[in-house]
């Protein structure tokens, strides 16, 4: 279980094949890329984190997902933070396990408790000027499935 | 007690910088308690109650959750990562 | 849409990046990784596949996706046959779209489609031979779901 | 009519080849119909009919498909791709 906050771009492949190296235990890795979209004119944004908080919020996220699924082998979470472009890689979530049910679900819990409990904010750069994004109720609803 | 309080995004802009050092006659008082004063002290972006988040000790918090001595309080709008 | 069987390996960060390569609609990448498993003493496998029918099924299940989820920007999926070892990636789902729902849905779906009607048959080696493996009653609950 | 038949995986391992050309005197007939007519011609492994699974044309077909002349039906076990 591995989490980072930072600046720097992924390679998501590399990190599936981490999450595989030297395990004989792993059928499926299922892994998420969120990106920044060009939605409404937008040309870049910038992400605000609450040092501290921040990870350990990822860290109780992660450790609720391996609760959840036991037979998850390994998982590796990356937020970046700081001004990222339109097109640019923002967040990866990896889950490796024996089956593939579990790593999608693990996957996309993952996703869906990020959206609404980790402390990320984000503003965007349009022509018109600089806007905070408004928290969505979908990402509500898909957390509260859980 | 003393407690220090943090704002981040659009709350940290709207009041102007990103956190007060705060001390108060009392031993423990709620989250809500907390921000009314502040709010009634002249941070008037911590009036409106419906929007804003609040974590304490890097932990969400509800509006009662009890605040002691030495506390970190911040708050600040619903999260829009990922 | 762009779907591969091939004796080559894969690069799995090379096509998510492909999936959003001039793309600014995009905001969510989801996919998925299928590995040899180790179990039960399990050291190779050779994947037998249907020349014609194979790109064929896997071509309509794709298809069968993008209807479903029209949102869907752009999608890969790539199957290995012949022989691997245990550890080796057996097969890549990839799905861009606008939102991370409609990408996670699209990718499970199509793996679980894959799973039950594309025509792949795999042939286990271990200490004590060669075994074909069962059809799983588990995969065919789980592409009913849809 | 003339057919080709296809076998793969462990039934084409039963059956010892991964195909044949098939003669019939009829204008059309179901999957199930061929498939028992080819086990009574002495291919064994195509009596085991509840495992089994077919395509005709390449696309998965159920048992009362209609076959007709110059078609490709294949049999095999359940898929276990992926």
């Amino acid at each position: 279980m591995s989490i980072s906050i930072q600046t720097a771009d992924f390679d998501a492949g590399r990190e599936c094949a981490d999450l595989l190296a030297g395990r004989h235990d792993v059928g499926a890795v299922a892994s998420f890329i969120g990106v920044v979209r060009g939605d409404g004119g937008v040309a870049a944004m910038t992400l605000e984190h609450y040092p501290g908080m921040t990870e350990k919020s990822l860290a109780a996220i992660a450790a609720e997902a391996r609760e959840r699924w036991p037979a998850v082998a390994a998982l590796r979470v990356i937020h970046r933070v700081g001004r990222l472009r339109v097109g640019d890689q923002i967040v990866f979530v990896g889950v490796a396990g024996g089956h593939r049910g579990e790593a999608f679900a693990a996957c996309e819990f993952i996703m869906d408790y990020l959206k609404t409990r980790a402390p990320f904010w984000k503003k965007e750069e349009t022509e018109a000027g600089v806007r905070w994004v408004e928290a969505r109720d979908s990402d509500d609803a898909a957390a509260a499935r859980w | 007690m003393k407690l220090h309080v943090k704002y981040f995004a659009s709350l940290r802009e709207s009041v102007g910088r990103a956190g007060d050092d705060v001390e108060l006659p009392c031993e423990r008082l709620s989250v809500a308690e907390l921000r009314e004063h502040l709010a009634a002290q002249g941070i008037e972006a911590l009036a409106e109650t419906g929007k804003l988040r609040a974590a304490v000790n890097q932990v969400m918090a509800e509006p009662e959750t009890s605040v002691g001595d030495g506390d970190e309080v911040a708050f600040f709008p619903p999260v829009t990562g990922g």
